[in-house]
């Protein structure tokens, strides 16, 4: 019992993702900050906004659903939080059974439906707007998301995120065997986590905030821990299908390789966010539905091909 | 989702700078149309100017609007100067052109990082911003204010250009020059950037000429317009200027147009710091001005400003009226926000280059 | 687009299309100003647009002058290479004008303003709301006010 | 490394915006420095001043008033609140008593502090 707890709070559970997320936001804005040229923001920030969130008033917008507005945020954390559960972190996960990937994978994409709803209930033009394009732009990138990450599941020939780095460990991280999977991975993970070139249904200067415009006080805390846990085990997910994962002796060793690919990803992530300019939302469509998903089948295929 | 929708694009949005009341009528994604109400940033300058002397008037006049100052503060001056007839020292004439022009600059980088950061790069925004405090730092070196320079008085200029000031200036334009070019290849090269601009809201030649719309939103329909050229105030008649145009008038050729003009004005600058002419730089003017009516037009960063100034032989304008470039420029919008996406609003936006404290005045 | 009209054929194509004799008055200084009667603006405005191509209206003023207290002066400025002034006098009792928003659609603005702030009425245009003032204006056309302002 | 430069579009500028120094500057805690001509708070050479009020006349923001009891006694308020430090008032006085300091003018708290006896004869 006591062990359980202890999963499922402190160690893959909910302080340590917590601290990942911290860690991931405040990178993310200094990293970005440096790139424009700015100091950025203090180590403490992310802490300090969740803190100055959860003591703002709650409003609630007037012939807004109440208990969907609130049930929302809470649905959308537990369903990341157990997500994080299952992603292993440097090769540990207290539990993996046959077909984890995929319970992953629909846990991950809650948060973006609870997104559609929290916009389409809550009162108000930009989040109508907001729910109506992140609804559109889910099924423009969720298709080659999940084409791409059943790649490694296809290679190691098993559906269990542990079997596939026990896989890779033996014949190499599957980057090697199909990068453009990755890419694609790396493509749908930014229209999921909705950063921004894909930032179509929180676009500032078109919709104000989406479907979280009305949303203040807890429930907004609770909305941006949402997305930077997202964030982070959307992140440790990739590295696990993707680079794998070998045992190095310690354990020290072990969290700081973690440490140094997740760094890296993070960087990725930031230049992808600073380098292009947001997409019209029927260009996201045209690209997701002409070029994405014709390519995530090519690079099945050639999986298919490859694993057999 | 197909049924109509109204989106308030109202006097506070992340969009505006300044307040105006904007409703889009949408259905889904496609616009159909806005209605525009102004008015937010009224003050009845020109009501005010008629209780104040023409000193008193200047700083009144230069803080119309936050971003084209000068010009505002030139034009009075001019046509001041007319009704006294008198002349300004050359040396007074070029310093005020050269400070028309690094307005321009500054107008111009302005609004890359509004472009920019509607159109979702915040780096370029950031970036632009950054360098356009190059551009700052000269004015605030030369007149001791960044934005509301104070340097024009009835007469001439309040403070000079020194010899120390040249180097300074000019290292400060080279770097801006190569950092414009940077700015250009990206406007250029960046895919999603050329996706977001090209063919959005196109505005034909004669829909211009029908709104009387000069600047560089008419330069960009391929309109060949330009007040330092076709009406030059002094100085701008010894400096040959090349006017930028292009031919088919959409957002990605207002942003050529804007771009390449930042690279006209410091060219300008260098011409106009080479042949400044030595001597004073103010003449002494009389306070009461004799009675008379001028028009007097000249090119502010957004286009054509037009100032009628009546005088009664008092210290005071007896009237005063402005027609500032961005009235013409809202009066178009309407007819841009018919054939978009409701994502394309923050390009066509940006694209007119808004200054509401200018329309409103 | 911007060859300079002369002043001599401006002059004529309006004389062409009014009854009164008009001349040039040159107490604007860079304008060629003349003044007109209220009533044939509109097709003095359609003739010079056909003839001269003069199709650039700058602006619209209007005052009302110290030496003229019942009268309120308009003057539509326009503008082809240099500038081109045609001067109306109303009466300051019920100033009122033909809109010449059929054949320049920029005039819209222009007269919307001088509209609310002399309180001039505008004829054979659609209504619409006050261009500057706010919706609940009921103090009179603000410029025709005389107290100063501190 | 030219045809990175070239066509990776905003890359080459993050790279160097990596290695320079951020710009921004965080105002209050480290200090600005102004330029030589910055126009700030009012202050007044009392021996020079006359009390001759070209300053008050070419205020545009009526933020300068004399109070004249007789032809040595006068009193120059300045209201700093209204005051555009626009720098008429330096260029209207004849023999310089009134110049903008370099001085950044802060907000403030008290009231009093918004009305600032330039020069009192009787004082």
């Amino acid at each position: 019992m006591f062990e359980v707890l202890f999963y499922l709070l402190i160690f893959p559970g909910f302080l340590f993702l917590y601290l990942c997320s911290w860690l991931f936001e405040f990178l993310d804005r200094k990293l970005l900050a440096r790139f424009q040229r700015r100091i950025g923001p203090p180590w403490y920030q992310p802490l300090a906004d969740l803190i100055k969130l959860f003591s703002k008033e709650d409003l609630m917008p007037q012939g807004a659903n109440e208990v969907v507005a609130i049930a929302l945020p809470i649905v959308s954390l537990c369903a990341v939080l157990t997500a994080g559960i299952y992603v292993p972190v440097a090769g540990f996960s207290p539990e993996s059974f046959e077909g984890d990937l995929i319970i992953v994978l629909f846990l991950l994409s809650i948060p973006t439906l609870a997104y559609y709803l929290a916009g389409v209930t809550s009162v108000g033009i930009y989040s109508l707007l907001g729910g109506a394009r992140s609804l559109l732009q889910f099924f423009s990138y969720e298709v080659p998301l999940l084409i791409a990450l059943s790649g490694p599941a296809v290679l190691a020939g098993s559906w269990s995120i542990q079997e596939i780095i026990a896989r890779q460990s033996e014949t190499g991280a599957f980057l090697l065997f199909q990068p453009l999977g990755f890419l694609l991975a790396m493509i749908g993970l930014i229209g999921k986590l909705k950063r921004d070139p894909l930032d179509i249904p929180k676009a500032k200067s078109e919709v104000v905030a989406g479907s979280l415009t009305e949303f203040t006080g807890v429930k907004l805390g609770f909305w941006h821990l949402v997305m930077n846990i997202q964030a982070v085990v959307g992140i440790f997910l990739i590295i696990n299908l993707y680079i794998g994962w070998t045992s190095a002796g310690n354990p020290l060793l072990n969290i700081s390789i973690f440490l140094i690919q997740w760094l890296a990803m993070i960087l990725l992530l930031s230049t992808a966010s600073a380098v292009f300019a947001r997409l019209r939302i029927d260009q996201l469509a045209g690209l997701g539905w002409k070029i994405l998903v014709p390519l995530s089948l090519l690079q099945l295929t050639v999986v298919i091909l490859m694993g057999v | 989702m197909k049924e109509k929708i109204t989106i308030p694009i109202g006097p506070q949005h992340p969009l505006l700078k300044e307040p105006i009341s904007l409703r889009i009528d949408a259905s889904g994604e496609e616009v159909l149309g806005g209605t525009l109400r102004l008015g937010y940033v009224h003050r009845g300058i020109e009501k005010l100017a008629e209780s104040r002397t023409y000193t008193q008037n200047i700083p009144l006049i230069e803080r119309i609007c936050g971003i084209c100052s000068h010009v505002h503060t030139t034009t009075f001056c001019y046509a001041v100067e007319a009704l006294l007839g008198i002349e300004i020292p050359p040396r007074a004439q070029y310093i005020r052109a050269l400070l028309c022009e690094l307005e321009r600059i500054h107008s111009h980088l302005l609004w890359l990082g509004v472009l920019a950061k509607h159109v979702g790069l915040e780096t370029v925004f950031m970036h632009s911003w950054h360098d356009r405090e190059l551009v700052l730092d000269i004015m605030e070196e030369l007149s001791g204010g960044r934005v509301s320079h104070g340097i024009n008085q009835i007469g001439g200029v309040r403070f000079d250009v020194d010899a120390e000031h040249h180097p300074m200036m000019a290292d400060k334009m080279q770097k801006l020059h190569e950092r414009i070019t940077q700015f250009m290849q990206i406007f250029e090269r960046e895919p999603s950037i050329k996706a977001r601009t090209h063919g959005v809201a196109p505005l034909s030649a004669d829909l211009i000429r029908q709104y009387g719309l000069a600047g560089p939103v008419a330069r960009a329909s391929g309109v060949d317009v330009d007040m330092r050229r076709d009406d030059p105030l002094p100085p701008y008649d010894r400096l040959d200027i090349s006017v930028i145009t292009h031919p088919d008038g959409d957002a990605w050729s207002r942003t050529y147009v804007r771009i390449y003009e930042i690279y006209e004005s410091l060219l300008l600058c260098e011409k106009i710091l080479q042949a400044i002419p030595e001597g004073n730089i103010s003449v002494r003017a009389r306070r009461k001005v004799p009675a008379g009516e001028v028009v007097v037009r000249s090119e502010a960063p957004r286009g054509e400003v037009v100032y009628y100034l009546r005088s009664n032989g008092t210290e005071y304008p007896a009237r005063l009226k402005i027609r500032t470039p961005t009235l013409p420029a809202l009066a178009i919008m309407p007819m841009q926000l018919a054939q978009i996406h409701v994502a394309d609003i923050p390009v066509v936006l940006a694209g007119v280059d808004l200054c509401i404290a200018c329309a409103d005045r | 687009m911007a060859n300079k009209l002369m002043p001599e054929d401006f002059l004529r194509c309006v004389s062409a299309h009014t009854q009164q004799p008009c001349e040039l008055t040159g107490h604007i200084i860079n304008e060629t100003a003349i003044t007109i009667a209220a009533d044939d603006l509109h097709d003095i405005v359609a003739a010079l647009m056909e003839e001269l191509n003069l199709t650039h209206l700058s602006a619209i003023t209007a005052q009302q002058r110290e030496d003229h207290p019942d009268e309120i002066q308009v003057m539509y400025h326009f503008w082809q290479g240099g500038g081109y002034t045609l001067i109306v006098w109303l009466p300051a009792a019920e100033p009122v004008l033909t809109s010449l928003m059929d054949i320049i659609i920029g005039a819209d603005f222009y007269e919307r303003e001088v509209a609310e702030m002399y309180g001039i009425t505008i004829t054979n245009r659609e209504e619409t709301p006050p261009l500057l003032l706010p919706d609940d204006w009921d103090e009179g056309p603000p410029m025709r006010r005389k107290e100063k302002s501190v | 490394m030219d045809w990175f430069r070239r066509n990776t579009g905003l890359l080459p500028a993050l790279i160097a915006a990596l290695m320079k120094k951020p710009d921004t500057v965080s105002y209050p805690f480290t200090p600005l420095e102004l330029p030589q001509g910055f126009r700030g708070a009012i202050i007044i050479d009392p021996e020079k001043c006359t009390g001759c009020a070209l300053c008050v006349r070419d205020c545009p923001a009526n933020a300068l008033e004399l109070f004249r009891e007789s032809r040595e006694n006068f009193r120059l308020i300045h209201f700093p609140g209204r005051c555009a430090y626009c720098g008429q008032c330096q260029d209207a006085c004849r023999n310089d008593a009134i110049s903008n300091s370099n001085q950044i003018v802060g907000a403030t708290t008290d009231p009093d502090s918004l009305t600032l006896v330039l020069k009192d004869t009787q004082e």
